[in-house]
């Protein structure tokens, strides 16, 4: 099928962020009471580890998830895969990867405690390869965990359910949730942080933060210095994310994945449609999108429909390829919405 | 009397607003194909008129005392007949009037007005009304095929009736495709005074354009 | 089997090379609203080459008569439409006796089918080539093909258009004549430069 | 820091590339053709191409004005300006050149919608109507190597070309290398095949155009050339002379491939190259012009939304694939248990990079049968899927090399 979706390869341009160390915010931090505090992290049961996740509230920073479901929802046996999401597919977005470099014994530790509840049989660390704008070099294994380099296109989300054997349960979890879990396990700390990518050609030191929940992107972006006014200031990752305007007022969520501040924006910036299909190309779902924008705006929906509109992921492969810089993601997002609108009240 | 006047007012809006070319679609090919020349536009314009208004008339008169399935044969044979005169009359322009037209002076005996319109309008109209529709819808016809054949004939062979002062300036002009594109940017000359004017699509006003 | 292939290039011929359509210009207006109703074209395609096929046999052997005439642009069109005339009574009656459910359709769409200028305009074009009978029989049935070739190809291109940024003035009927005149372009560079008769 | 900030859309990385730079591209691609037609017709053919450009580009201008749109610089009206001028003869006179301009940006661009709308290729029908139009000044070819009179009637000598020798079946009297050289008489951009074919390649190296449809279309059309000769003697004269004359090789990089017209997918670029193939070989086999490139090209372009609906409905049945299997088997329960019950199971079947933007509200759309899909094809390791890529990008050179 690699004849019909091709993907796209944008620029990472992870780096500096990627190889600099974690610079870590100055915040109070909150603990939590239970019975089982004295008790060795190597000694902890299945259902004491589960209780520990939920004490420390800790979040799946991957799907917005609290973790201690997932744990409790679960267990995989002999054939289950456990998978560390440290994917880091979107540009400038490092902060899952970082983790995993610089902090790889609490991470370890972490996974170690997930596993002891899942008990999968096999385990791995998922990390995207396609960095070919730096020489960095992906470790072939952290800790004792192997890491599985997910090649492909964006968005190499998806890809990971290639790796997944046949008709066998996994579990995706995020890497900075499983830090998490092992500083509670460790410390009783509950999860008050977040890691977050600063970066953008405006930013003077790009870095990954790890920042208290709740603290604004104005500040965030203070911290690490503006060299000049940006155009746009992204909230979350360069390829999903949502520009904001009023940084003073937009705090960071669990699931922030970045903050990014760029000098120029596209907004002004429109040609119309040659039809070149390269956003049919990119669309890792191999949905027909030249002719469902075109449907879009012509207001078709038993068109769009029949397209299987329904199945984008939104994941923005064809904005980013158009050469004339239509905002195509967008417009199918609306449109999809609009339909699941137009279902729910029944005129459609 | 003022069913009268609204009478004609719905028949004059045939002549531009509801011109049976630009606006209805209706004889493009005949138009398109065998309007070359000023000469041959007036052939096409007399024919129309001759089969269209007795057919019309008739039909408003008789329509509905015929059985449906008799009514289309009828209609097509009194246009048939009506090529009778339109021929004799159309053989006064110009001694080689025929071979130039061709065959599209006959065709519009069974062109959609005569044959389709009359029995789904026409019948449905008291006779007067009938008769100025019909006579304005031929007028529409032959003011758009007038305008059409003045131009090409201008353009392709660089004279106006047979009488040549010029270089044609664009030969291919005289070919149907571009008797295609020519109506196409005529009607959509329409469009823009339509626009211009603010006609609204569906109650043609028709009034000052009735010349 | 020369009647055969003679058969079959004059079809050809008449389907593609001189496309009734795009080099000859008929019957564009019943073209246009069939393209309204596509589930319409089959049928009336099928219709169209049955008359076609019956009144060219009709008045063939009376069409020697009027050839040498003075008056022969106006008796040769009379003829063929009495001869359409009397196809027209004689497929509704056979129809009325024989698919007598099918009478309704047929009385509203028959007279539609038989006379317009796609068929009339077959005919006229098959007698002033003065063509053999199988050649007739083949012309004929391949103009009508090629009105269905034509009318299918254009309807695709029209329900295009309705998602082009086509400007408001051109909407509708003008941008069907450009669109048709473009095609027509395209035949043109097969046939060469000659204007139809 | 606010008082800047603007609204923008999802992703906020864009590829570099833009309609401005792949139509830069084109435009110099076509320079050295402009060059190669100066050194063989002198000053001359220059002046025609910068008539052309200018004339397709007042008018898109006025054509924008005219439908009050906000104007838009962008550069395909040069194109078409640069390309129909290397259709024709160096001899034309320039109101041929300035109809054909006039027809492809008055005609067939702005009653569609402008600059991505066209439904046929601007260049291809304004080239045509000045054929149908002027034959006799279209087709008559100034022999090469003289230096023709700038402005004006001009008095070159004619020489009979090489496609129009073919079309009478007999063999031109230039030898091979001639026409490749572009010595040969024939229209002024097209005769210089290896300046053409370089300028191709290059385009497709910057990835302005897709190989695969030059490819498609030129191997074909070999084929049928050598299958079907139309003059006697060896298989290899026939395939060069029917290549190399007419505009075969400049249609194939420089029209065929236009974006607008053409299919979309890779699949629908295949079809349309194989089947134009065909139809320009029956238009110049049965055709009276010299022409068939343009014709064919304009009678190619009505089909390409069924390519583009073939590959859709192929497309459906892959995103479909999970449903109609599962649907399939079960009607046949003696084949063994699917594997897409305990799958089904996954609980986290959606990871979109969850963002504020991307709501809770699009992860259950996603059917468990679409990651079947993905996983039922698995390949067992990364080293596997690297391969697959690295041939995808072997692919490109092989098409090069058969393309000169």
């Amino acid at each position: 099928m690699s004849f019909f979706v091709k993907g796209i390869l944008p620029e990472q341009k992870k780096e500096p962020m990627l190889t600099r160390s974690t610079l870590v915010m100055r915040q109070e931090f909150e603990y939590f009471d239970c019975d089982f505090e004295e008790t060795p992290v190597e000694d902890l049961s299945a259902e004491q580890i589960t209780e520990i996740a939920r004490l420390a509230e800790i979040v799946d920073e991957c799907d917005g998830k609290m973790l201690w479901e997932k744990l409790e929802k679960l267990n995989l046996g002999e054939g289950g895969t456990l998978i560390i999401d440290a994917i880091d597919d979107e540009p400038y977005i490092s902060s899952q990867m970082s983790i995993c470099i610089h902090q790889p014994e609490k991470l370890s530790l972490g996974i170690e405690l997930c596993e002891k509840v899942l008990s999968p049989g096999k385990t791995y660390i998922a990390m995207y390869r396609h960095i070919l704008d730096s020489n960095f070099g992906i470790p072939g294994k952290i800790g004792k965990y192997k890491v599985r380099k997910i090649g492909g296109r964006y968005p190499a989300e998806n890809r990971v359910y290639r790796h997944i054997p046949k008709g066998k349960n996994s579990v995706i979890v995020g890497a900075c949730a499983m830090l998490h879990l092992a500083r509670a396990a460790e410390e009783s700390r509950k999860m008050t942080s977040c890691f977050v990518t600063v970066a953008g050609d405006v930013v003077k030191n790009p870095r990954n933060v790890e920042v208290p929940i709740g603290t604004t992107a104005e500040k965030v972006l203070e911290l690490c210095g503006l060299s000049a006014e940006p155009e746009t200031i992204v909230m979350g990752g360069s390829m999903t994310g949502r520009a904001i305007f009023e940084p003073e007022n937009e705090v960071i969520v669990p699931t922030t994945r970045g903050v990014i501040a760029l000098e120029r924006s596209y907004g002004t910036y429109s040609y119309t449609c040659i039809g070149c299909g390269r956003c049919d190309h990119a669309c890792p779902k191999a949905l027909s999108v030249c002719a469902l924008r075109k449907f879009a705006d012509a207001g078709k929906f038993e068109e769009l429909c029949r397209y299987d509109v329904n199945m984008c992921i939104g994941c923005g492969a064809c904005s980013y390829v158009c050469p004339s810089r239509i905002d195509v993601a967008a417009t199918l997002i609306k449109a999809k919405k609009q339909i699941e609108l137009a279902r729910k009240e029944g005129t459609l | 009397m003022s069913e009268l006047k609204s009478c004609f007012k719905e028949s004059a809006s045939y002549l531009f607003l509801r011109n049976p070319v630009l606006v209805l679609g209706l004889v493009i090919g005949q138009l398109a194909a065998g309007v070359g020349t000023l000469q041959n536009a007036a052939a096409l314009s007399i024919t129309y008129f001759f089969v269209v208004v007795p057919t019309l008339v008739f039909a408003s008169l008789f329509g509905k005392k015929l059985p449906g399935w008799l009514k289309v044969v009828i209609y097509a044979l009194i246009s048939a007949l009506m090529l009778v005169p339109s021929y004799f009359i159309s053989g006064t322009i110009s001694a080689t009037i025929f071979d130039s037209a061709g065959i599209y002076p006959a065709l519009l005996a069974v062109s959609t007005v005569p044959v389709v319109y009359s029995s789904k309008i026409a019948e449905n109209q008291k006779p007067l009304s009938a008769l100025a529709g019909g006579i304005c819808i031929a007028l529409g016809f032959a003011f758009t095929a007038i305008i059409l054949g003045a131009a090409r004939e201008f353009l392709g062979s660089g004279s106006i009736w047979g009488f040549r002062f010029a270089k044609p300036l664009f030969p291919a002009a005289k070919l149907p495709i571009w008797g295609f594109i020519f109506l196409g940017f005529m009607a959509a000359l329409v469009n823009f005074i339509k626009d211009i004017l603010k006609i609204p699509e569906e109650t043609p006003a028709g009034g000052e354009e009735a010349k | 089997m020369t009647y055969i292939l003679q058969f079959l290039s004059m079809m050809l011929t008449a389907l593609f090379i001189e496309n009734i359509i795009f080099t000859r210009a008929l019957g564009t207006s019943w073209m246009f609203y069939l393209i309204k109703h596509p589930k319409e074209i089959a049928k009336q395609t099928g219709l169209l080459t049955i008359i076609t096929t019956l009144s060219g046999l009709l008045a063939y052997p009376l069409r020697g008569f009027v050839y040498n005439s003075e008056h022969r642009h106006l008796l040769l069109p009379m003829l063929y439409i009495a001869a359409m005339a009397v196809v027209y009574l004689a497929v509704y009656f056979f129809v009325k006796f024989v698919f007598p459910k099918q009478e309704e359709y047929f009385s509203l769409n028959l007279g539609v089918a038989v006379f317009n200028c796609a068929a009339l305009g077959s005919l006229l074009v098959v007698s002033n080539e003065r063509l053999d009978l199988i050649s007739t029989l083949g012309y004929g049935i391949g103009m009508s093909l090629g009105f269905g070739f034509a009318t299918v190809m254009l309807g695709y291109g029209l329900t295009r258009l309705e998602y082009c940024r086509v400007p408001k003035i051109f909407r509708g009927v003008p941008i069907a004549l450009i669109y048709l005149g473009l095609l027509s372009l395209a035949f043109y560079g097969l046939v060469g430069h000659q204007l139809p008769t | 820091m606010k008082e800047k900030l603007m609204f923008q859309n999802a992703p906020h990385v864009r590829q570099s590339e833009s309609v401005v730079t792949m139509m830069a591209d084109v435009i110099i691609a076509l320079l050295p053709v402009y060059l190669m037609s100066f050194f063989y017709y002198g000053l001359r053919a220059v002046m025609l191409g910068i008539f052309g450009a200018v004339t397709c580009a007042v008018l898109s201008l006025i054509g924008q004005l005219l439908l009050k749109e906000k104007l838009n610089f962008d550069l395909t009206p040069i194109i078409t300006g640069l390309i129909i001028p290397l259709l024709m003869p160096a001899s034309i006179p320039y109101y041929v050149v300035f109809s054909a301009c006039a027809v492809a940006i008055l005609v067939v661009k702005f009653p569609f919608g402008g600059t991505g709308s066209n439904l046929f290729n601007p260049a291809a029908v304004g080239f045509a109507s000045a054929a149908i139009c002027w034959p006799k000044e279209v087709f008559s070819y100034p022999a090469t190597m003289q230096s023709l009179e700038v402005f004006g009637e001009t008095t070159a000598r004619i020489a009979q070309s090489p496609a129009y020798s073919l079309s009478l079946g007999a063999v031109p009297d230039y030898n091979v290398l001639d026409m490749l050289l572009g010595s040969a008489p024939g229209p002024m951009g097209a005769t210089n095949i290896l300046v053409v074919a370089a300028c191709g390649i290059f385009l497709i190296v910057k990835k302005a155009i897709n190989w695969l449809t030059p490819f498609c279309f030129l191997v074909p059309y070999a084929l049928l050339c050598v299958l079907f000769p139309r003059i006697g003697g060896s298989p290899f004269d026939a395939l060069c002379y029917e290549l190399f004359s007419g505009t075969i090789i400049f249609g194939a990089f420089f029209m065929l491939t236009e974006p607008v017209t053409s299919p979309k997918r890779d699949f629908g670029k295949m079809l349309a190259g194989i089947s134009s193939a065909v139809v320009v070989f029956l238009f110049r086999y049965f055709g009276e012009f010299e022409m068939g490139f343009a014709s064919a090209l304009i009678v190619m372009n009505v089909f390409s939304p069924i390519f583009d609906a073939i590959c859709e409905s192929v497309l459906h049945i892959y995103r479909h694939k999970g449903a109609i299997l599962a649907s399939f088997k079960k009607e046949t329960p003696a084949e063994t248990k699917p594997a897409e019950v305990p799958a089904e199971a996954v609980p986290e079947e959606e990871e979109i990079p969850a963002e504020e933007t991307s709501s809770e509200e699009e992860v259950p759309e996603e059917e468990p049968a679409v990651e079947i899909d993905l996983s039922e094809e698995a390949e067992p390791s990364a080293e596997t899927e690297e391969e697959e890529e690295l041939s995808e990008e072997n692919e490109e050179p092989s098409g090069e090399e058969e393309t000169v």
